[in-house]
């Protein structure tokens, strides 16, 4: 399929079209938004949905299969840090709390990212491999914590003791779902995982219904930051869109390293490529006071985010097709 | 019935602040505290957190004394780099010693 | 079918049974309700709902032949509040404030009792023209607007300046999640839409389900200011049950007129029976400070949206037919 | 089936796992819990549930073949209210308070024990009599009201007027839902009913999907609770799990004699085991203020429901195949 | 504009309270009170409610004497099983009658 | 440390009127506010809004001069018509150079 046409099959999918309703939205100023605990509640159900379904993927997966993208992806979880880290360091000479601040958020990961790719993979007739969601919680901390790690030993300034939050960010609300939900869809076993999969298949109806109202209120969210982008200037702006596509052809190629499919490949990429906007900004916030979050958070949710939704995926999906994944 | 005069010290804080600040009030001499989940402008227009604005209200009755102290490392620790606020009233007290 | 076992039929629907136990358990003093955010949320759902459900027919239908109906739907928006104002003021000698206040309401729509009206002509057997969600966003706001501007020049006091209040009405919720959800559900095309249709499907079971709890918290709602019935007095309530049977006859017959089926004139003449409580009320309060609210909100809550669900809707439906509607 | 097999089944279930899960969570020191708001859905939806479908079932059943059973039940609302206060008052040795305070937990019933025995039921391939639902609302009320006047008659304290808290009972968020629920079910007729079954329906994939997530956040406020164990101490611990399976092996007895299937009898055993955290807490607070509400809240939240999760109803289960119900 | 000073009664209780206290508070003598939903930590580590830590802040301007009738009954019906604390500012209002 | 005296002006009004009365506020030279959603009931039983009784509260911390101008407007423009209360009170804060 033409990059044409793949392109607007993303432009104009449910989820791309209700995150731009969402900046829509703000941009003619309405004060329309999502309740608070619906939002809360909706990701909550995703993020479990997706442990759900790769636990009971996982009951069929030989573990061994899962052992070289797992390395991988461990790996892209140490090197996407650094990289971000040294580009804002050398390249756009950002203070070493700010360097850290924004890595921690590129180097994990975005979940809901990872859910539109997969969900353009499967548009585009291809398949996943089952065990991703188990990659999605490998790569979700260690990006974090090499990142917060560097800002604190790199800053002068005394940094809030660093360990308790490394606990947080280990038993954040991500962690708890995708991780327990991983468990629990690997226990529970054929019979059971059919009588909730309807609800929680990340195919079925109700997750993807689910999905276009959580990305009205990300569109909402990330309208309301646009303002933003005066203040992060033009090299945050280039480093939100440049960094996603390096790390992202890093992901697909080490995905296809590691023996993944095109899907996996695209899906991995789009993983590394993804910057997170849930768990890094609060860990950020009292581990490096200096650290301006509009920088971080911008960046993540009103370039990088939008970006990858947009054309990131897309691209990766070629590149991944170019290195002639099967 | 006979009350005694104590500080009611309230913090307005981003909600990323409210364990740190919860433990910092307990570790200066408050006995109790009450959370409140509030949201706010101010001079800073610091936008961190997801949803910008988003803040906790933190209300202590504590002596004159612990007042003082809670003011002295709030303004020291979180002034330079975080979007807070801290003020002190005084209020009246049945059983004081509830609060010291 | 007969009147009588019509109105049983309706009467027996979920939706009227939960709206009753709704009022029932505010009379018995009971202290439950929905909780707030899944209220909102819920309402969000069915408004985004209805927009995609109504967009995606939309994008089958020949634009002209929404021409006539979308005609004179606008002029029923411009005809109901200025009747509803002109019987206030000079049979019911009510204020000006209150008068415009009030005819706001009635000039505007209530979704709930569209959607009622849906879900009643679907049960009689009879199909709606799809993009009669397209009209229900046109008549949102134009009686809102003419009312205010009617109340704003003939109030001598000074009232809040209407163009930030025109702006409010035009970004609201409900316009927002309707015109939105028409945008994409008519963008995405068929087979995004078959993606997601069974949970946004207004004739699906989600849709259905989560309108009886919906019901249910109107009938809270409602049940609580059953007491301000005294408040208004016997106009006014008069007012809430005749003048819905007009303005419901007179959409039946425009849209006869304009060559709707017997279930699009049932619809249109409920859209242009109901009022609403939702739009209306922020605006009224800030525009027309001196209009009671307890008026408007009582006519439109208490007397206006339980006539039309309990027995306006089937009366439009009866007109319909006499008017020989195919 | 084996006990051994049957407890394995019931262990790997997504109910208990995600009840665990939630423990968990809570062991690990982590802060995540469901949006209050979606708590409160969560709930609201499964008992209006729970009602409809018990309604529209109670339409197909023959009102008599009920008598029996509703006796037994309101039997069991009188006995095990009064058993729990003395067991807890004479063994115990807790004060008149104390001990009536927590039997109003145990003369109740919990809806979510009796949910989780359902499809435990269902999963070994028992039916359950389809008038269940309406016995459960029969349970639970009696209960509460004997205790509290139990302990306002016998403690020596003033004790707040009781008759507000026996309307605050009758009339709360439980009782609505689940009587409103029965009677709507009852009387929307088939067609209707099967028009919102699948989303209501207590077998259907949307309740169970609704019942994990409810489950996990149970788990939560089970696990924060985790450290009164030691201030209750072993007496109330022991009564915790003895109780039940007294009031079990009772309630299924009684059933048998009622002429329930072995399904029925292992609900109904289960709902004489389980213990009101609901409906009875709120009560008991403010009849009888100087009960010790860790003691009873403790006993019901972090003893009895999860004993009766757990390992209780398959005991109940093996007794009602002992007892030969058919 | 001149004002009127008058008291401002705050309490904080187990959400359970909220009902019992606005009905005592409008009996002896408050005009009208703001509800809060609040969350907070104190001595008694009392854990009532589903949820633990779940108050209400019950906010009332009124007269001194009304105020010392609210505190008096606060602390003889609700201090010894109840969670709750209750303090007084003064504050000053405008129309001081709507109050009293 | 040494702190200064400022007003601590809150309002209770129908959640309607959160916009015009934070605009309001600034309008009048408040450098920022705290807004709380909160319910209540007093002596006017205005049933505006579809759940009666939301109100939303907003504190500001401003210097006496400007209390007074947002006393005397809030009285003059919202008192006749809107279920709204207001009132002062006393705070000591740090740095007030932030709120003037
Ligand atoms: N003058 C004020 N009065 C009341 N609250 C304030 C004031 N200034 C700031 N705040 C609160 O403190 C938070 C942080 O303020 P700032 O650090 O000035 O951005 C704001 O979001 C408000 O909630
Ligand atoms: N010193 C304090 N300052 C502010 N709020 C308090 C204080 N002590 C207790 N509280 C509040 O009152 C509630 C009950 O306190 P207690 O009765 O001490 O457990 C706590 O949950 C807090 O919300
Ligand atoms: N005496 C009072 N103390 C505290 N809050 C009050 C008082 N009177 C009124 N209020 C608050 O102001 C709102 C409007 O009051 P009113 O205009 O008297 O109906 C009420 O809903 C309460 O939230
Ligand atoms: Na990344
Ligand atoms: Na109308
Ligand atoms: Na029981």
């Amino acid at each position: 399929m033409a990059i044409s046409s793949v392109l607007q099959t993303n432009l104009l999918s449910p989820i791309t079209l209700s995150f731009a309703l969402g900046i829509l939205a703000r941009r003619v100023k309405s004060e329309f938004s999502l309740p608070k605990d619906i939002y809360m509640g909706i990701a909550v159900y995703l993020l479990f949905a997706l442990g759900l379904k790769g636990g009971a993927e996982l009951a069929h997966a030989p573990i061994v299969s899962i052992a070289w993208p797992a390395g991988v992806t461990i790996l892209l979880g140490c090197i996407t840090p650094l990289s971000a880290y040294f580009v804002l360091r050398k390249l756009g000479h950002f203070s070493t709390a700010d360097s850290a601040g924004i890595a921690a958020h590129y180097g994990s990961v975005s979940a809901v990212t990872y859910i539109a790719a997969q969900t353009f993979v499967a548009s585009m007739g291809k398949t996943v491999e089952g065990y991703m969601p188990t990659l999605l919680a490998l790569l979700e901390s260690p990006g974090i914590h090499i990142a917060l790690a560097l800002g604190a030993i790199k800053s002068t300034n005394k940094s809030r003791p660093i360990f308790s939050v490394l606990h947080e960010v280990l038993t954040a609300r991500t962690m708890v779902l995708l991780v327990g939900g991983l468990l629990i869809g690997y226990l529970i076993g054929e019979k059971n995982w059919h009588d909730i999969e309807p609800f929680y298949d990340t195919k079925g109806v109700i997750f993807k219904g689910a999905l276009c109202l959580f990305l009205l209120e990300m569109g909402i969210v990330a309208g309301d930051r646009l303002g933003d982008l005066k203040k992060v200037g033009p090299f945050l702006i280039g480093f939100g869109i440049l960094l996603p596509i390096v790390h992202g052809t890093l992901g697909v190629l080490l995905g296809h390293w590691a023996g993944l499919s095109v899907g996996g490949c695209t899906v991995l990429g789009t993983m590394a490529a993804s910057a997170s906007y849930i768990a890094a900004p609060p860990a950020v916030r009292v581990t490096l006071p200096d650290a301006n979050p509009t920088y971080s958070l911008t960046c993540a949710l009103t370039i990088t985010f939008p970006f990858n939704i947009v054309a990131g995926i897309p691209i990766y999906y070629q590149i991944a097709m170019l290195v002639g994944a099967y | 019935m006979q009350t005694v005069s104590l500080k009611l010290v309230t913090l307005v804080a981003e909600t990323v602040l409210a364990d740190p600040l919860s433990r910092d009030l307990t570790r200066l001499g408050a006995k109790g505290f009450t959370i409140t989940e509030v949201r706010g402008e101010g001079s800073r227009h610091l936008r961190s957190g997801e949803i910008p604005g988003q803040n906790v209200k933190i209300e202590s009755v504590v002596s004159a004394s612990v007042a003082d102290k809670i003011v002295d490392h709030v303004s020291r620790e979180y002034f330079p780099n975080y979007a807070v606020i801290v003020y002190v009233t005084d209020v009246a007290v049945v059983r004081g010693e509830k609060y010291i």
